[in-house]
């Protein structure tokens, strides 16, 4: 515990951010076990309910039970984050390496597809993909990738051109190391970090992404849960029952600062210039 | 100031980097829609649609073209600031364009305003007073602001301000020509709901690139001359910390020109944002295709001005 | 040499508060520099050289350092000046001078608009006229096209051009103390010549006293008529510097000099200092250069007091009774 | 006289400046033999080159003209396994010793990564030579688990030498080594480079701007200015007797812990600075400050010539100038 | 008079529609009494598809081309039986001969008059212009002569459907002149005879309309003027009334009843709307090619409980594509089907499918849809379909399962025709676009099909239709689930608004009071 906050250098917030993920994929992986009720049963006598000690967050619009709704829309909410990033990373951590490490022509063509996709507002670009792909949080999640990837792109880019400059791979390439050798052990692991920091703080902006997509229905499709499909539907039901969208909203934003928080905390812990004292 | 020689010249060499971006950008969306599966004819033809009149529309729309002579012909025509039709309504979409283009700046520079004049004083108090309590709750509610779903933030205001007190309203916008006033007044709820990250952006970067100047060898420098710390924050402080705020000026435009799409679904605005989703799901490629345009030129616009101001506030950024 | 200091610092003690606690960064600085006099601070890096410079001026981060002791000058204590009074200090009557000329300039206003802050700030003049005598003061730094130069921007300037343009900003004032923090050290040999002789000339012509801090004993040689060595964050010794040069008396100033690859025969094993400055979290209570002295007795445990032993002070007990060897060469000795 | 180890002929190196309008010429025709066993010390200021150069030669940058040989061949016409297997043999060592280590590597990883290339014998056998390396190093066997942030500037310099060592070099190109370490670092890394040079019969191109440093160490001298050799000999005659203008200039701009009493009466103090190397002067590249520049200087070119035997210079006066500058008003004359 | 219209019940019988409708009818009697004018400001939920009636394909156009323009034949509010509209009379020689007699004296927005020729011009254009979206509509026509103020419509076969086939776009006309003259850009511009002129439309947010002053009408139009404001969300379009910033908002979903009477503020009108929610069954292969399987899910739903969810209880549910209020209506079936979950097991094992059935529904990704399809899903699931959708957005999701075949079931409303015969015609056709199978559903069916419009005699045609119903009903060949109620939300100062059975709102007879 105490090693841990050490390492997130001091930070308690980041320490409470870390236990609220966990707790959080806990719930997510143990969903079924935990709600009180199946998250697609209806029961259409008893809809919009004030909590009780039966519901404790009350029923949404076909008498579903919203808390276990909310806890059946983790998993949905925590894979969509995590495959948008997942795949964010691995389209742009390669495409970044390669384009820092080769340099010239390489590097020019893809600094300009780079410049490119990041000229127009990632929403736009991720809509067209869902368009292209179709309806559906994998497609959707996909799109906020693809929209992603030329970001951590340049990122991975613009550190890989600072470690290749690095001494220690000029004396690996004076052993005679192959360039497979130093890319995987020297780029790659120094030119990582601020990488890293980036995915947990894109993390977050997934989380909002799939939230915005899945509020415009593009992307979670009912009857499976999701904290950002259940804001759409509550946003129908904002005159009779405006607090079906309160629950939602504050996991979202939990949520999404959890992640901020943690991505924050690692920027210091793994600041080399924080390290060296 | 701005218009002399070397100015001009970065004006003319950006311009010309930007075009192969701009078809590269347009490609890429012409292909994505091209992509899609379904048959775009017989979305056209609607409920009265019937396979001959489907053929038929295929035909009439070029739709058997290949890919390629379809891009090519819409790229010639772009150059031509001729941006085709609607193929579900029609109209010419440069008018189509241009008659929401102010409906949504108005949004983006509102929400804009708001980023800067709520985040900049936030920013440098939290600067000025780093590591105190202040600063510590400036942050806090800084974070907060980025992780906001500005979607939900807009419920919540429509909720608040106009379904419970009336005071401003819930949907709609009124055109800035027709009536200023009344689109201000329109733009006020959904200007808020999309600067509350703007102003979370602006304070983060603000205080941090403040706090780095302010320890920065010059400030000591400056300490050493005797300057009063008043002079050293207002002078010297703020004229190095425009760098970063035109740099956040550029991200957050681009950002929020993309808020704005899921800030105008909520408000029902007809904007440029609420434009390309609803072409995007119908597949009209010629008025997603214009969109994209547009805005990939608004941005590079706004880039531009950005690096000329770059060359005024930082001499460091060379013009040659 | 006048018989009251221009500068007199006593005791001075410098802490940081990290984390819960604090650590003693210097401890019992004391020394006194005579107006117009030109004083060498020596010491390796983490002696606390540098923090005693900041300190006098007030520089160091209020919110994470504590200073104790006193530091008279012109009859006041810079330590605990209020900012207010400190204000008219600084840049008017005492200047400072850092080592990388780039990073201490603001790169977003011309060297000229830098320079008349500075007028502007201590003297009532008019825009006009802060801009003739930053010009000025710019020829008189010996830059070419001074002019000119005042409408640049630092990033325009060489290094040394740059540090002439610091020197400018600093003397342009006409302070009675400069200290320079290792103003040549960012510096090619042939443009540390340069800069050296002009400060050299500026001190003699504008009378400025000069506290020069700087790791190069070469240069100490070259330009201050006295030499403090700090190690640990105490002042080891203070001499005068050819005294110092030929035989200093405490055993690190010694260690110091024999290192210097000029002293030894080519490729022959050059003398060293053994072992690694102490921590400032464990430093030892005794004499803190016991641990690597070829000198130590038992009696090195106790604590060291710094003494007066003619021209020299010296932190060492057996100052009287070693024999030390200096920077010359057995032959340059000899001789 | 044994065949040189390393020989550089008429290199040339030029690269885009970073905006690439312009060619910085860093190394501009420079020739010279390294031969086994000797310490070839080349001195110059920032911009001379002298660190491109000492690149090139470990091939790290490939010449734009001009050819390196290392042991005698030309290590570019080679196949590039070849190449890289050839290369170990030339290793060298940075200024920055921090810099110069992954610092995501434990020390031991580090010393035993040249072996893991190489892929000879077992993990255990080469972390067991990486240890003795540690050793040899004078630096206890703990050491090997930490990691270069948890050690000093002396330290970090010494696991880079002990890298360097485990390949078994013949060549070591050291790039400012001790300018980053405190004067009494110095010292104890300067004496065990010597003390490593008698066990494994090292040669070394020693690279510094520090003119006590390299003529402690070198037995002969090249003075590099702006991309080119203005001198070249034997390490006291350069130090004692030194030809060229510049060189001069150079030994009498270096502050010397001397009491006033014995310092040299006077300093000649170049004018200007350094000009830029992607525009180098005509003529002779230091006839900008060159107190005895003549119109000569301008137009031609100096030759590099063999003034006395192992002596050579590029200056069309060298010799005929020994300190005291023809034209007197154009140097300081200096006090101290 | 205008108070928001309580229901007496779930849902709304012949009866109850006819006195509502009456009353309202009574208010829009007064409105001669009262001061016009004022400008009838709108929310719609789509933008129109065009302007031009014969090139248009959406059925939500209609609501913003009624104002615009008038057609040959108008149609009763309540029983959607054809009275004079453009054509003051017309009459049926012979069963193959239709001949039209128009009002002497109209003028179109252009100037220019409205004659047999330009009738005739209007029809022509309908049936041959190559983007005409309404060439099936006329197919039985085989020649349009004109003089004067009469046109003769030779028929290649009896079709007595074409009277109220010509109060719908057919029977739209607009000036012959603009269509001459602004050629493709007419689908922007409407120069009709209606009692509005268009100013202006910007897509996807509104279209302006200014009155017109020479219009034939007596007394009409009563405002000054139109704007559709285009607001595709319900809630929101529902939000900017009560928000005041539109007078009337329409096709509104039931669920928003509770809400518009919880605003004081708001009148609402409701009534039976041919508007019918129900699933298109592609019968043309497996699994739904069995009679049985699409006979379960007919069993499998419980229309009622889908009413209270979904559409609050008010709608009007039904195992048949025509309201009980219709004329055409065998109401003998509009119970045909109730919700039996065994007897629909039963039926899914005799085809053949014990162990339940996989069944995948197309459906529109809005959420007031996705509602109705959880639902569904959760009532098929008790008689053992396990129903999953794949969802697109707006038009491309009729277009997924009737020209890509994607899909069992399609989930859409089906906005209805004017004549029932069209509407039979259209989804069950052989051949027509909205039988995504195409083929024919049951034996008999298009001879049956034919028999309702034979005869203009609306008894014959009446038995006509009970016949094809059973035909549809006994094969189960869509499943019908409700009509959705028209609702309409307006504030308190527009007055004498009433539903139509066609569930298309006109807005002739409100007027703005203050």
């Amino acid at each position: 515990m105490k090693s841990l906050r050490d390492w997130l250098g001091g930070n308690s917030a980041a320490v409470l951010a870390l236990f609220f993920l966990v707790a959080l994929f806990t719930l997510a992986l143990m969903a079924p076990l935990i709600a009180p009720f199946a998250p697609t049963a209806q029961n259409l006598g008893n809809t919009l309910a004030e909590p009780s000690w039966q519901h404790w967050m009350g029923t949404d619009d076909l008498g579903r039970d919203v808390l276990s709704r909310l806890i059946h829309g983790a998993p949905a909410s925590l894979f969509a984050s995590l495959l948008a990033v997942g795949v964010a990373t691995a389209i742009g951590v390669p495409v970044g390496l390669l384009a820092g490490f080769l340099g010239g022509w390489v590097d020019d063509a893809i600094s300009r597809v780079i410049d490119t996709l990041l000229s127009f507002p990632g929403i736009v670009l991720a809509i067209g993909v869902t368009g292209a792909l179709g309806i559906g949080l994998t497609n959707a999640m996909l799109a906020v990738g693809i929209v992603f990837a030329p970001g951590l792109a340049r990122l991975m880019r613009a550190q890989t051109l600072v470690v290749k400059q690095e001494l220690y791979v000029d004396a690996s390439r004076c052993f005679g190391a192959s360039l497979s050798r130093i890319l995987l052990k020297h780029v790659m692991p120094n030119a990582v970090q601020p990488v890293i920091v980036q995915v947990t703080l894109l993390l977050a902006v997934a989380l909002l992404a799939e939230a915005s997509l899945s509020f415009l229905g593009l992307g979670v499709q009912p009857p499976q849960p999701s904290w950002g499909g259940m804001l759409a539907r509550a946003y129908n039901y904002m005159e009779l029952a405006p607090e079906q969208m309160y629950a939602p909203g504050i996991a979202i934003l939990l949520t999404a600062l959890a992640f901020n928080t943690l991505g924050e905390a690692l920027r210091q812990a793994l600041d080399p210039t924080r390290r060296r004292r | 100031m701005l218009a002399n020689a070397p100015r001009l010249m970065l004006v003319g060499r950006r311009l010309v980097q930007f075009v192969p971006v701009i078809v590269l950008a347009t490609f890429v969306v012409f292909g994505l829609l091209k992509l899609v599966p379904g048959d775009l004819a017989a979305t056209l033809a609607g409920e009265y649609a019937t396979e001959e009149r489907i053929a038929q529309i295929r035909e009439s729309y070029g739709l058997n073209d290949p890919f390629l002579v379809q891009y090519g012909r819409w790229l010639w025509n772009a150059m031509q600031l001729d941006l085709s039709r609607s193929f579900q309504s029609n109209e010419p979409v440069l008018e189509q364009i241009m008659h929401r283009f102010p409906t949504t700046m108005l949004l983006v520079v509102g929400a804009l305003l708001v980023s800067l004049v709520v985040g900049v004083p936030l920013g440098i108090l939290a600067a000025t007073n780093a590591g105190s309590r202040l600063d510590v709750a400036v942050t806090s509610l800084s974070s907060f602001g980025v992780a906001l779903p500005n979607f939900w933030l807009a419920m919540i205001l429509v909720a608040t301000f106009s379904l419970s007190w009336g005071w401003f309203p819930a949907t709609g916008a009124v055109r800035f020509g027709t009536d200023p006033a009344g689109a201000i007044w329109h733009a006020v709820l959904p200007s808020i709901a999309l600067a509350a990250g703007g102003i979370a952006e602006v304070v983060r970067q603000l205080r941090s690139a403040l706090i780095e100047i302010l320890s920065s060898q010059y400030v000591r420098t400056l300490y050493a001359k005797g300057l009063s710390p008043s002079a050293i924050l207002w002078k010297h402080g703020l004229k190095n910390v425009a760098v970063t705020l035109l740099t956040v000026i550029g991200l957050l435009a681009s950002r929020l020109l993309g808020g704005a799409v899921v800030i105008e679904a909520v408000f029902a605005i007809p904007g440029m944002g609420s434009m390309v989703v609803r072409a995007a799901i119908v597949k009209d490629f010629p008025v997603v295709q214009g969109v994209v345009f547009t805005m990939v030129i608004l941005v590079i616009a706004i880039n531009l001005v950005i690096d000329l101001l770059y060359t005024i506030v930082d001499p460091r950024v060379a013009l040659k | 040499m006048s018989d009251a200091p221009l500068l007199d610092v006593r005791g001075l003690g410098i802490s940081f508060l990290i984390g819960g606690g604090s650590v003693q960064a210097t401890q019992d600085v004391s020394f006194s520099v005579q107006p117009g006099e030109r004083v060498g601070i020596v010491g390796e890096s983490g002696c606390g050289k540098t923090i005693t410079g900041l300190s006098l001026l007030g520089l160091l981060p209020r919110a994470t350092t504590r200073v104790a002791g006193q530091a008279m000058f012109e009859g006041e204590n810079l330590v605990g000046l209020p900012l207010s009074r400190m204000r008219h200090v600084r840049g008017r009557k005492i200047s400072m001078i850092f080592q990388e000329p780039m990073s201490a300039l603001d790169p977003v206003f011309t060297i000229g608009q830098q320079i008349g802050e500075t007028i502007l700030t201590h003297f009532k003049v008019d825009k006009k006229q802060a801009r003739e005598r930053a010009i000025e003061a710019l020829a008189s730094v010996g830059i070419p096209s001074p002019a000119r130069v005042h409408d640049s921007y630092p990033h325009q300037l060489s290094g040394g051009m740059r540090q002439r343009a610091m020197i400018a900003i600093a003397l342009v004032c006409e302070p009675k103390l400069l200290i320079a923090d290792e103003p040549t050290t960012a510096l090619d040999v042939t443009i540390q010549a340069q800069i050296i002789d002009l400060l050299m000339e500026l001190s003699a012509k504008q009378g400025t006293a000069l506290l020069f801090i700087t790791h190069d004993l070469g240069v100490i040689a070259e330009t201050c008529t006295r030499m403090i060595t700090m190690y640990a964050g105490q002042v080891v010794e203070d001499a005068p510097v050819d005294s110092a040069l030929v035989r200093p008396r405490h055993p690190y100033t010694s260690g110091l000099l024999r290192s210097l690859p000029r002293l030894s025969a080519r490729g022959a094993v050059l003398p060293s200092i053994a072992g690694r400055v102490p921590t400032l979290r464990d430093m030892p209570t005794g004499c803190r250069f016991a641990e690597r002295c070829a000198h130590r007795q038992k009696a090195c445990a106790a604590p060291q007091v710094i003494e007066q032993a003619g021209a020299h002070s010296v932190r060492c007990w057996r100052q009287t009774d070693l024999v030390l060897p200096g920077a010359l060469t057995d032959r340059e000795a000899a001789a | 006289m044994s065949a040189p180890i390393v020989s550089v002929q008429d290199l040339r190196i030029h690269f885009p400046t970073q905006d690439r309008r312009e060619t910085v010429k860093a190394v501009d025709g420079v020739s010279f033999d390294v031969l086994p066993g000797e310490t070839f010390g080349i001195i110059g200021e920032s911009g001379s080159g002298k660190s491109t150069l000492g690149r090139a030669v470990v091939c790290l940058l490939k010449p734009t003209a001009g050819q390196v040989k290392l042991g005698g061949i030309d290590p570019y016409s080679l196949p590039s396994a070849e190449l890289r297997r050839r290369r170990r043999a030339f290793q060298i060592i940075f200024q920055d010793p921090n810099a110069a280590l992954n610092p995501r590597m434990s020390v031991l990883d580090s010393i035993r990564e040249p072996l893991d290339i190489i892929g000879e014998g077992s993990r255990a056998d080469r972390s067991r030579i990486a240890q003795e390396m540690l050793e040899r190093v004078g630096l206890r066997p703990e050491f090997g688990l930490r990691y270069p942030h948890e050690l000093s500037g002396g330290q970090k310099q010494r696991i880079n030498i002990a890298r360097v060592l485990t390949v078994r070099p013949s060549v070591i190109v050291c790039d400012e080594v001790v300018a980053a370490l405190d004067v009494s670092i110095r010292a104890d890394i300067l004496n065990l480079f010597a003390e490593l040079q008698r066990e494994f019969g090292l040669t070394y191109l020693f690279i510094t701007h520090d003119l006590g440093v390299v003529s402690h160490v070198s037995s002969r001298i090249a003075v590099m200015y702006l991309g080119k050799f203005m001198e070249l000999g034997p390490a006291e005659e350069i130090a004692e007797r030194p030809l060229h203008p510049y060189t001069q200039a150079l030994l009498s701009a270096e502050p010397i812990p001397l009491p006033s009493s014995m310092r040299a009466t006077r300093r000649i103090i170049l004018q200007g600075e350094i000009p830029s190397p992607t525009n180098p002067p005509s003529g002779c590249r230091f006839r900008t400050r060159c107190p005895f520049a003549q119109a000569v200087c301008a137009s031609e070119m100096p030759a590099w010539r063999e003034a006395a035997p192992g002596r050579f210079v590029a200056c069309h006066f060298a010799g005929e100038v020994t300190g005291h500058p023809i034209d007197a008003h154009k140097t300081k004359e200096a006090i101290a | 008079m205008n108070a928001p219209i309580k229901l007496p019940s779930g849902r709304i019988d012949r009866r109850t529609f006819l006195a509502l409708t009456g009353a309202a009818a009574m208010a829009g009697g007064e409105a001669k009494a009262q001061k016009r004018g004022g400008t009838l400001r709108l929310s719609a939920q789509s933008n129109p598809s065009s302007l031009d009636p014969q090139t248009g394909n959406s059925g939500s156009d209609h609501v913003i081309l009624y104002p615009l323009y008038d057609s040959l034949v108008e149609w009763d509010y309540t029983t959607l039986q054809a009275k004079p509209g453009l054509a003051e009379k017309w009459a049926y020689p012979d069963p193959s001969t239709l001949v039209l007699t128009i009002r002497d004296g109209i003028t179109f927005h252009d100037g220019t008059k409205l004659d047999g020729a330009a009738v005739r011009y209007n029809l022509m254009r309908a049936m041959s212009h190559e983007r005409s979206n309404i060439k099936s509509d006329l197919g039985t026509v085989a020649e349009i002569t004109a003089s004067g103020q009469t046109v003769t419509l030779k028929l290649k076969q009896p079709d007595s459907a074409l009277p109220l086939i010509l109060s719908d776009r057919a029977g739209m006309m607009s000036s012959p002149k603009a269509m001459e003259e602004h050629g493709r850009d007419y689908d922007r511009r409407a120069v009709g005879t209606g009692a509005m002129k268009l100013v202006s439309w910007a897509d996807n947010e509104r279209v302006v309309m200014v009155k017109n002053d020479s219009y034939w009408k007596k007394d009409r139009p009563l405002q000054d003027g139109m704007v559709f404001q285009i607001i595709p969300e319900l809630p929101t379009g529902l939000r900017s009334v009560t928000a005041g910033q539109n007078d009337l908002v329409y096709y509104l979903v039931p669920q928003q009843k509770q809400l518009i009477d919880r605003a004081r503020t708001l009148g609402s009108a409701v009534g039976p709307s041919l508007l019918c929610v129900h699933a298109y069954i592609n019968y043309g292969r497996a699994p739904l090619d069995n009679v049985k399987v699409r006979q379960a899910l007919n069993w499998a739903v419980d229309r009622e409980e889908f009413n209270k969810a979904t559409h609050g209880g008010i709608a009007e549910t039904t195992s048949t594509i025509l309201p009980k209020a219709h004329w055409a209506c065998a109401t003998e079936f509009s119970s045909h089907f109730s919700y039996d979950p065994d007897r629909a097991r039963k039926l899914l094992a005799e085809a053949g499918h014990p162990n339940g059935l996989d069944i995948l529904g197309v459906g529109y990704a809005e959420q007031l849809q996705v509602q109705q399809q959880e639902v569904l899903m959760e009532q098929m699931k008790r008689a053992g379909f396990r129903l999953r959708w794949e969802r697109y957005t707006g038009p491309p999701t009729p277009a997924a399962f009737f020209a890509e075949k994607k899909g069992d079931i399609l989930l859409a409303p089906w906005t209805g025709r004017p004549d029932p015969s069209l509407t039979y015609q259209l989804v069950f056709g052989v051949g027509s676009y909205f039988n995504a199978g195409r083929g024919e559903g049951a034996p008999g069916l298009t001879e049956a099909l034919l028999a309702t419009r034979a005869s203009d005699d609306l008894a014959v045609r009446k038995e006509a239709f009970r016949k094809l119903q059973k035909i549809v009903t006994d094969n189960a060949l869509h499943l019908p689930l409700l009509f959705r109620p028209e609702l309409t939300a307006y504030s308190a100062k527009v007055k004498g608004y009433k539903p139509n059975l066609l569930g298309k709102p006109k807005f002739e007879d409100v007027w703005l009071e203050g």
